[in-house]
C-alpha cells in the first residue's frame, strides 16, 4: 500500500534510493544534498535497506566507487551538487563511457567563486557532454518516481543518470509526496541483472586500451543508446503510470492549445511559471508553457513535434526559453539546445532566450511575466536577456 | 607445428555491431608475437665445470654428485667411471687436482671431491657391480704390458670399447705401483684386489708372473696383437751419487714400500733416516713410522719445493715424522760394513733452475751429521729402458711419444711414468684413457688428431671418454639429459657463476683415524675413513653444479613473459614470446643457459 | 612527394632518424615532415616512423600506407609483414644486415626491387653507440640512405646529426661517414628497368 | 644443492609456482620489466578468486589493447587516482552479493599511490577496507616516459630531472606513512626475492582488512639498465639498504624479512644509467640516507 507523507526533497530522494533496493552508496556531504545521504545512513543503519555506504572522502571517490559498484555488479548510487559534482567530471565519463547503469542525484547548486549555496543549473548542464542522461524534476513527487525509473531507464540502456532538482527550492522543501509501496516497487523494477560485470567466474578485462581501430564504434554505439534512451523513458514512464497512477513525458506542455508564446522551464521554475500563466490567461494573453524534462538526450524530435503540432498546426510565433543557467560566452544553455533542435524547421518559432534566478535569486510569477512582456513587445530576439539585473 | 596453428589469433571487427556494448575484452593477447621484439634469444647449454677441466680423467664430477645427492648410487657410479675406472682408488690416493679447479673455493672453500669420490667406490663396492662394454666385440686385440695404473685404465677402456684385452704383468699380482708404491694404510689391498677383480669379470685378461723382459718379447706382442700399450712404469730408483750408497743399511725407499707387498722383511732398526721430498719418501718415512722407528726426512730444498702433497706431509708431521729442510746428503758414514749415519750439507736457495724452483747452493763450512740405522732414498725413479726396443727413443729420461702414447711404431703406444708426464696415479689414468682413444681410433681408421678436436676439454691436454662415445654414436650416456641442450666446450670460472645464489661454507674434513691409534695397533689400516652418510650428504650438497642444469626453476620463475614452460625434465622456451631480455640465462646460478644473437631467418 | 618509412623496434632511434633526414632534407629546401606511429612504445617492439619530402608546403596530414623507400634498422622485421605494406617497389629497400642485397633478392615479392644493404649495426658497435645487444644505428643508415637515394647530400646529413642527436655528435658523424661509404647497392642505371620506375621517374622530374 | 635462503628454496618455499599461470604471454611489457614479473608471481598466490583493479600506470597498457587481456582474472582499468575507492567499491558490491571471500587488489604504480592516489589510498586504508593494495614501484612515472614521481629518489635522473638538476628531494616514505594508519599489514618485497614476496601475499590473502604491498619494481628504460640484470639490479636494492625489506603489522610490529648483505650503495648506483652523473659527494649524501633509514627499521623492529 502506498503512503502520503510529508517531504522534504533531498529525503524524497533518499526513500527513491530505498525503493529502488539500491545495494552499494558511496557518497561525500555537500550542502543542500547532504541530508539525503544523512537519511541513507539512517536507513542503513536501521536496516531498512541492506546496502553498503562507503563513507569516501571525496565525491571524486564517491564516484569511482559508485563506478566500481556497478561493475561489480551492484546497484549503485551517489549524490552531489556543485563543486561536487564538478570533481567528479572526470568519472563522470568514465561512468558513461564504461556504460555503468548508476543513477546520481545532483541538486542544482550554483558554482564559486563567490561562495553560493543557492540554485542555479550551471552545475549540472556544465557536464552536458559527459554521456550522462540527466532528468530534471519539478516536484518532490517528480523526484522520488524518477529516481525510481532512473534505475529502471539506466539498466535498460546502460547509461548512468542523473536526476536533477532545485537547491532548497526542492530540496529543502516540504510537500506530499506519494510514497508507493515497495513490493510493488520490487515488480517495477526487478534486481540488477547487468550482462558483464567483475566476476571471476568470467574473468572480463573492463575498459582496457582502445586503439583508433575501434575507440570510434564505441562512441557510436553509445550514441544509438542516447538515441533509444527516448523511447526507453516513455516506455519506463509507461510502466510506471500503469502501475502507480502518475505519467511522465519526456516533455510536457501546460495550456499550449492555442497558444502564441511558450514559456520554455525546466525544473521548479516551472510552477511558479504555472502560477504566471495562470495570470497571464486570465488577462487573455495566449501563453503556454513547455516543461522540458530531459536534457540528455536532448529531446529533439519530441520538441519539434510538440511545437509543430499544436491545435492542428497551430503556428507558435515566439518561445521564450528561461535559463536559470550560464554558460558565460555563449547565453542560455537550454536556449542555444534549442535553438539548435529547431534550425532548418520552416515553421519554427522565434526563439527569445531570458536568464533568471542566477545563484538563487528567487524566481516569482513577476519574474516570469517580465519575461514574457518581453517576449511579447519585441519582434525579433537579439542576445540574451536578463531578467531582474540591478543594472 | 600444430602448436604454431593452435596459437589464438587477432579479432577484427568489420562492424560496430559485432562488438560489445563497452569496452571489454573477453580475448587473450596469445596470438601476439611478441618473440619478434627479441635481438638475443635464450637457449639451454651445458658448460663443463672448472673441477672436470682440472682433473687429468676429466671425471665428470658434476654429473656423478647430482646423482649421489639424488641416492642414485649405482647411477652415480656409472657416471663416474666413464672416465676412470676406479673412484674407490682414487678416492683414496688422487691428490686430486678437481680440488684446486672446484669453483666453490672461492666461496669457504672447495668441495671434498675426494672425499665424496672415495665414499662412492665404497658405497657401491662390495656389490661389485661391472661396467658394460658400450660396444659389440670388435674382434680386435690389444697387448697391454704392465698392470699399473697407465695400463689398468688403457685395458679398462679398450675394453668397454669392445676390444679383447691382454695385460701382461711380470709380479705375481697385478696394480703396479698402486700395489707395490702405495702403503696399506693409503690403500688397502682389499680396495685393490676388489677393484682388480672387477676388472677381470670385464672381461681383461691378466698374464701375470710373465712380464715382457727383453726387446725382443715386444716385437712378438707387436705381431700378434693390433696393438700395443706399453705402461712399464719407473720402477729404478735414482742413486744417489755419494760415497759408499751401496752399503748395507742404505736401500731405496721404493724397495722398502715393495718389500710390504712381496713378503720379505727388512729390519730397519730405530732410527730411519729418508733422503728426498716426494711421494715415495713420504710414504717411506710414515711406513718407517708404523714400524717403531724415529724417522727424519732430509730434503735439499725448503718445504714449499717438496713435491709430496702436502696433505701427505702434514699427516707424516703428524704421525711425528721430522723433516729437515735445505739438506743435502755429502757421503754414508759407514761403521762395521755397516751405514751408521749420514754426513750431510746445509743448503740454502739460490737462483731458479730449469724446474723454476730455486737451486739449493751448499752452504760452505756447514756439514751436519745424522746417526742412523737405516737410509732409504728416494729422490727419484728411472726407467728400465733395457726392455725398450732399441729403435724407440727416449729424450731426458722418457720414452719420446706423439700424441696421445703413439709411439714411432704406429701401432705400438705408451703412457705412465714411461712418458714425460707428471708422476701421478691419476696422469697414468688419463694416459691409460688417451691411449686407449688412440688405439680404437687406429682400429677403426679414424684420424686422431680430428678426434681430439671434439673431445678435449677446453685448452687442456685431457680428453673425455664420454665425447668420445658421442662423437662414436651420436649420444653419450652422461652428456645432457636434454636433447635441446647445447654442449659448450667452455670452462665454467667462478665469476661465471650468479653468487646470488650461494652461500659461504666450510668443506667437510675427510674422517681421519685418530694419530695414536695409526702408530700402534691399527698401524695398516687406512688413515683415513669412509664418511657418515650425513657428512657425505652435506658436502654433496656443497656442490654449485657449474655449467649444469640443476632445474632450480630460476628460468621458470623470472620470466616476466610467461615464456618458459616446465616440462617433465628440463624447461622449455617459448621463442614466439620470448622477447629476449636475458633475465633467465642472467639469473641462471650456474651458467647453464646462454644468450646468443637472434638469427635473420630470409 | 616522396614518402619514406623507416621500420625499427622501440630503442634504436627510429623516430629520431626521421627527424634527423627530414632536418637534412629541409636544409636543401625542400618542405619535410617527419612523424612517429602515434602510441605506446616498448623497447624491442616494432615501431614505424615517418618522413615526407615535397617541394611545396605538405598539407597532408595522414600516416603513409605507400612509402616510396623503406628503411629497415633491424633485419629480423624482413619476417614482419607489416614491413613491406603497400610499398611502392619503384623505390628503395634499404637494411641494416651483414648480407649482400643479393641474399634478400631471394625472397618472395622482392625479386625486381631495389635493395641496399649496409652493416650499420656494426658500424655503430663500432663507433660505441648503443650497447652490443641493441646498438642506435639510426646515424649510420642515414648515411648510407643518402649515398643509395641521392636525396640530399652527406655533408646534409651530417649537419642534421649534430644538431638533432642527444649525445655524441661525432661518433654519429663518424658513423654516418663509414656508412656512406660501406652501402652496398647497385646504381640505378646498372637496374633493369621496371614499368613502374619509369614513371615513377617520370614523376619525379615534373615535381 | 644449496642457495641462498633468502632467495628461495627448490621445490620448498614457492609451493604455488608450478600452478597455474593467470596472466598470459603476449604481454606489452618491455623485455625484463620488473612490474610484469611481480605481478606474474602475486597472481600465483592470490589464485582465481580475485578482482584485480588497476588505474593509469604501466600496467594500464601492459594487458593489451581491446578486445584483448593477459589477465586471467578479472580485471577493471580505473582512472588514475581513484584506485582506492575503486577497490572500496568493488569490495562493497561483492560483499552486498555474498562473495565475500572473493579477494580484492588494487595494482597501482608509484605515481598512482604516492601522488595523485595518495588522497583515495590514505582513505581506503582509514576506513580499513577488506582489500590488498599493491604499489609497484619503478620510482617514477614510466608510461608516459620517465618523468619525476615522489617516489623517484635524490639524484635522480628522469626526463623532468635533467643530469644538470637531478631530482633534489628524498623519495617519499609511503612505507611510514601507511605504517601509520595502523592498517593491519603492510610489506614490502621484490621479485628479486620470489621466496618473501610469495610468502607475502600468502600471508596478506589470511588477514581482514586493508593490506598494503609496496613492491619494487626495475624498469629497463627508467632506470638505463640492461634488461638481463634488470633482477640483479632489485636485488642489489635491498643488499645496499635502498629498498629494505620488511613487514609492519597494525602499525607497530615490525619484521625485518630479508637480512641484507649491506653492500655499500655504490654497488646498486653503479649498475643504473639514471644514476651515473652522480658524483662522490652526492653517492656519500645517499649512503648516509640509505643507512639512515635502515638504523631505523631495525630499531622499530627490535623494539617489536
Amino acid at each position: 500500500m502506498s503512503k502520503k507523507e510529508v517531504l522534504m526533497g533531498n529525503h524524497a530522494t533518499s526513500y527513491g534510493v530505498q525503493l529502488a533496493r539500491t545495494q552499494v552508496i558511496a557518497a561525500y556531504p555537500i550542502t543542500p544534498q547532504t541530508q539525503i545521504v544523512e537519511e541513507l545512513s539512517e536507513i542503513c543503519a536501521r536496516g531498512d535497506l541492506d546496502a553498503k555506504f562507503i563513507k569516501v572522502e571525496s565525491e571524486h571517490s564517491a564516484m569511482a566507487a559508485t563506478i566500481a559498484a556497478s561493475k561489480a555488479g551492484a546497484r549503485a548510487f551517489t549524490a552531489t551538487s556543485s563543486q561536487g559534482l564538478a570533481l567528479m567530471h572526470e568519472l563522470l565519463f568514465w561512468a558513461a563511457y564504461g556504460r555503468c547503469p548508476i543513477v546520481l542525484c545532483n541538486v542544482n547548486r550554483a558554482m564559486a567563486p563567490g561562495w553560493s549555496i543557492w540554485s542555479d543549473q550551471t552545475d549540472s548542464l556544465a557536464q552536458r557532454d559527459t554521456g550522462w542522461i540527466q532528468i530534471y524534476c519539478e516536484t518532490n513527487q517528480e523526484v522520488l518516481d524518477n529516481m525510481i525509473m532512473a534505475f529502471k531507464l539506466a539498466e535498460t540502456v546502460n547509461l548512468p543518470v542523473m536526476v536533477v532538482y532545485d537547491a532548497f527550492i526542492l530540496s529543502h522543501t516540504y510537500e506530499p509526496v506519494e510514497i508507493p509501496d515497495i513490493s510493488e516497487v520490487d515488480k517495477f523494477l526487478p534486481p540488477f541483472k547487468p550482462k558483464y560485470k567483475l566476476d571471476p567466474s568470467a574473468p572480463y578485462t573492463f575498459d582496457p586500451l582502445c586503439t583508433p581501430d575501434n575507440y570510434m564504434e564505441f562512441r557510436h554505439i553509445m550514441e544509438e543508446a542516447h538515441e533509444g534512451t527516448k523511447k526507453a523513458y516513455l516506455d519506463v514512464a509507461k510502466d510506471f503510470s500503469k502501475r502507480f497512477k502518475r505519467k511522465y513525458g519526456i516533455l510536457e506542455l501546460i495550456d499550449a492549445e492555442d497558444a502564441d508564446i511558450l514559456l520554455v522551464t525546466s525544473g521548479s521554475m516551472t510552477s511558479t511559471t504555472r502560477v504566471a500563466v495562470q495570470q497571464l490567461r486570465k488577462q487573455g494573453e495566449k501563453v503556454g508553457i513547455c516543461k522540458l524534462r530531459m536534457f540528455r538526450p536532448f529531446p529533439t524530435e519530441a520538441l519539434k513535434d510538440a511545437i509543430g503540432n499544436l491545435n492542428g498546426g497551430h503556428r507558435i510565433e515566439k518561445i521564450a526559453v528561461l535559463d536559470r543557467n550560464i554558460s558565460h560566452g555563449g547565453g542560455g544553455i537550454w536556449s542555444k539546445e534549442i535553438k539548435g533542435a529547431l534550425f532548418g524547421m520552416s515553421t519554427a518559432p522565434k526563439v527569445f532566450s531570458y536568464h533568471l534566478g542566477l545563484g538563487g535569486r528567487d524566481i516569482t510569477p513577476d519574474t516570469i511575466k517580465e519575461a514574457y512582456e518581453h517576449v511579447k513587445n519585441n519582434d525579433q530576439p537579439k542576445e540574451t536577456v536578463w531578467i531582474g539585473l540591478k543594472r | 607445428m600444430s602448436q604454431e596453428q593452435n596459437r589464438p589469433k587477432p579479432i577484427k571487427y568489420n562492424s560496430a555491431t559485432e562488438m560489445p556494448y563497452c569496452d571489454l575484452s573477453q580475448a587473450t593477447m596469445e596470438w601476439n608475437q611478441t618473440g619478434t621484439w627479441r635481438y638475443l634469444r635464450p637457449s639451454y647449454v651445458e658448460r663443463t665445470p672448472s673441477c672436470q677441466a682440472a682433473c687429468p680423467t676429466s671425471n665428470d664430477i658434476e654429473k656423478w654428485i647430482k646423482l649421489f645427492e639424488k641416492g642414485e648410487i649405482e647411477a652415480a657410479w656409472g657416471a663416474a667411471t666413464i672416465e676412470n675406472p676406479f673412484p674407490a682408488i682414487m678416492g683414496r690416493v688422487c691428490f686430486h687436482p678437481c680440488m684446486d679447479g672446484c669453483n666453490r673455493g672461492e666461496l669457504g672453500g672447495s668441495v671434498n671431491i675426494n672425499m665424496l669420490e672415495r665414499a662412492l667406490g665404497d658405497a657401491v663396492g662390495e656389490k661389485l657391480p661391472v661396467a658394460t662394454p658400450f660396444f659389440e666385440k670388435s674382434g680386435k686385440s690389444v697387448a697391454i704390458i704392465g698392470s699399473g695404473p697407465a695400463g689398468l685404465a688403457c685395458a679398462y677402456h679398450l675394453t668397454r670399447l669392445g676390444h679383447k684385452v691382454t695385460v701382461f704383468e711380470r709380479e705375481k699380482k697385478a696394480g703396479g705401483m698402486l700395489r707395490y708404491g702405495i702403503p696399506a694404510y693409503r690403500l688397502s689391498k682389499d680396495v685393490l684386489d676388489r677393484e682388480i677383480e672387477r676388472l677381470s669379470r670385464m672381461g681383461v685378461e691378466f698374464k701375470l708372473d710373465s712380464g715382457v723382459r727383453d726387446a725382443t718379447k715386444m716385437q712378438e706382442l707387436k705381431q700378434d696383437y693390433n696393438a700395443v700399450f706399453v705402461a712399464i712404469g719407473a720402477q729404478k730408483s735414482r742413486p744417489l751419487g755419494i760415497p759408499d750408497e751401496k752399503t748395507t743399511g742404505v736401500m731405496s725407499g721404493l724397495d722398502f714400500l715393495r718389500s710390504f707387498e712381496t713378503g720379505r722383511k727388512h729390519n730397519i732398526g730405530n732410527r730411519v733416516l729418508v733422503i728426498g721430498g716426494g711421494n715415495t719418501a713420504v710414504d717411506a718415512a710414515r711406513t718407517a713410522k708404523r714400524l717403531g722407528a724415529e724417522v727424519t726426512i732430509l730434503y735439499r730444498r725448503s718445504r714449499a719445493e717438496m713435491p709430496a702433497s702436502e696433505e701427505e706431509i702434514q699427516a707424516a708431521e703428524d704421525e711425528g715424522v721430522r723433516i729437515e729442510m735445505l739438506i743435502a746428503p755429502k757421503r754414508v758414514i759407514v761403521k762395521s760394513g755397516h751405514a751408521a749415519g749420514l754426513e750431510c750439507q746445509r743448503m740454502e736457495l739460490g737462483e731458479p733452475d730449469e724446474s723454476g724452483r730455486r737451486r739449493p747452493v751448499p752452504v760452505e763450512g756447514s756439514e751436519i751429521t745424522f746417526e742412523s740405522t737405516t737410509i732409504l732414498s728416494a729422490i727419484g725413479e728411472q726407467i728400465e729402458t733395457n726392455i725398450i726396443p732399441s729403435s724407440l727413443r727416449f729424450d731426458n729420461g722418457a720414452l719420446v711419444t706423439k700424441s696421445c702414447g703413439q709411439t714411432e711404431w704406429n701401432s705400438v703406444f705408451a703412457g705412465g711414468d714411461i712418458i714425460e708426464q707428471p708422476r701421478t696415479v691419476v696422469d697414468a689414468l688419463c694416459a691409460g684413457k688417451k691411449s686407449s682413444i688412440a688405439i680404437d681410433c687406429l682400429l677403426h681408421g679414424d684420424n686422431l688428431d680430428k678426434v681430439l678436436d671434439k673431445i678435449q676439454i677446453g685448452d687442456t691436454e685431457y680428453v673425455s671418454m664420454a665425447r668420445y662415445l658421442q662423437h662414436r654414436t651420436g649420444n653419450s650416456p652422461i652428456l645432457s639429459t636434454n636433447s635441446e641442450t647445447e654442449l659448450l666446450n667452455e670452462i665454467v670460472r667462478f665469476e661465471d657463476l650468479n653468487a646470488a645464489y650461494f652461500t659461504k661454507s666450510s668443506p667437510n674434513e675427510s674422517p681421519t683415524l685418530p694419530v695414536k691409534d695409526r702408530l700402534n695397533g691399527k698401524s695398516f689400516e687406512e688413515v683415513h675413513t669412509s664418511p657418515s652418510e650425513e657428512l657425505r650428504n652435506d658436502e654433496l650438497s656443497r656442490c654449485f653444479h657449474c655449467g649444469r642444469c640443476t632445474e632450480c626453476d630460476n628460468c621458470f620463475i623470472y620470466c616476466p613473459d610467461v615464456a618458459i614452460a616446465k616440462k617433465q625434465s628440463g624447461f622449455d622456451i617459448d621463442l614466439y614470446y620470448c622477447k629476449g631480455c636475458g633475465v633467465c640465462s642472467f639469473e641462471c646460478p650456474r651458467a647453464a643457459m646462454k644468450m646468443s644473437e637472434e638469427p635473420t631467418e630470409l | 612527394m616522396i614518402e619514406i618509412r623507416f621500420h625499427g623496434r622501440g630503442g634504436q632511434g627510429a623516430v629520431i632518424g626521421g627527424k634527423i633526414l627530414a632536418t637534412a632534407i629541409f636544409y636543401e629546401g625542400k618542405f619535410v615532415q617527419a612523424f612517429p606511429t602515434f602510441g605506446v612504445e616498448r623497447r624491442g617492439a616494432p615501431v614505424a616512423a615517418f618522413v615526407r619530402v615535397d617541394d611545396d608546403r605538405i598539407n597532408l596530414r595522414s600516416q603513409i600506407y605507400e612509402p616510396d623507400h623503406l628503411i629497415i634498422l633491424d633485419p629480423t622485421l624482413i619476417k614482419n609483414p607489416a614491413t613491406f605494406q603497400g610499398f611502392k617497389k619503384q623505390g628503395w629497400v634499404l637494411i641494416n644486415t651483414k648480407y649482400t642485397p643479393e641474399k634478400f633478392s631471394e625472397i618472395p615479392g622482392l625479386e625486381n626491387v631495389k635493395i641496399a644493404t649496409v652493416d650499420a649495426s656494426g658500424i655503430a658497435v663500432r663507433n660505441k653507440l648503443g650497447s652490443p645487444s641493441s646498438p642506435i644505428v639510426n646515424t649510420s643508415i642515414l648515411g648510407a640512405f643518402c649515398r643509395v637515394t641521392k636525396i640530399c647530400s652527406i655533408d646534409s646529413i651530417c649537419k642534421a646529426i649534430k644538431k638533432g642527436v642527444p649525445i655524441k655528435p661525432d661518433a654519429n658523424l663518424a658513423a654516418a661517414k663509414e656508412a656512406y661509404e660501406e652501402v652496398i647497392f647497385k646504381s640505378v642505371e646498372e637496374l633493369p628497368p621496371t614499368d613502374g620506375e619509369a614513371e615513377n621517374l617520370s614523376n619525379a622530374t615534373s615535381n | 644443492m644449496r642457495t641462498d635462503p633468502h632467495l628461495f628454496k627448490q621445490g620448498e618455499a614457492i609451493q604455488n609456482y608450478e600452478q597455474k599461470e593467470l596472466m598470459t604471454s603476449g604481454h606489452l611489457a618491455c623485455p625484463g620489466c620488473g612490474g610484469a614479473l611481480a605481478m606474474r608471481m602475486a597472481l600465483k598466490e592470490l589464485g582465481e578468486d580475485l578482482v584485480v583493479v588497476i588505474p593509469a600506470c604501466c600496467w594500464a597498457v601492459i594487458p593489451g589493447p581491446f578486445p584483448y587481456s593477459n589477465m586471467k582474472v578479472p580485471l577493471m582499468h580505473t582512472a588514475f587516482e581513484t584506485t582506492g575507492a575503486v577497490i572500496s567499491g568493488v569490495r562493497a558490491a561483492l560483499d552486498i552479493q555474498g562473495k565475500t571471500e572473493t579477494q580484492v587488489m588494487g595494482w597501482a604504480g608509484d605515481g598512482g599511490t604516492f601522488d595523485i592516489g595518495l588522497q583515495a589510498l590514505s582513505a581506503a586504508a582509514e576506513r580499513n577496507e577488506n582489500v590488498i593494495y599493491v604499489c609497484y614501484d619503478n620510482e617514477a612515472y614510466m608510461n608516459t616516459g620517465i618523468q619525476r614521481s615522489s617516489a623517484t629518489p635524490e639524484y635522480t635522473w628522469t626526463t623532468t630531472t635533467p643530469t644538470e638538476f637531478p631530482e633534489a628531494s628524498p623519495k617519499k616514505n609511503i612505507d611510514r606513512i601507511m605504517a601509520a594508519h595502523a592498517i593491519p599489514y603492510m610489506a614490502t618485497t621484490s621479485p628479486a626475492y620470489p621466496h618473501d614476496l610469495m610468502a607475502k601475499f600468502k600471508k596478506a590473502k589470511e588477514i581482514k582488512g586493508f593490506r598494503f604491498i609496496h613492491i619494487l619494481a626495475s624498469c629497463t628504460a627508467g632506470w638505463k639498465i640492461d634488461s638481463a640484470r634488470s633482477i640483479e639490479v632489485m636485488r642489489l636494492a635491498t643488499e645496499t639498504n635502498a629498498f629494505p625489506i620488511y613487514e609492519v603489522e597494525d602499525g607497530e610490529k615490525y619484521t625485518i624479512n630479508i637480512e641484507p648483505k649491506g653492500l655499500p650503495i655504490n654497488d646498486y648506483l653503479k649498475l643504473q644509467g639514471r644514476f651515473r652523473h652522480m658524483n662522490d659527494q652526492q653517492r656519500e649524501s645517499t649512503q648516509r640516507s640509505v643507512t639512515k633509514n635502515w638504523e631505523w627499521i631495525k630499531k622499530q623492529a627490535s623494539n617489536s
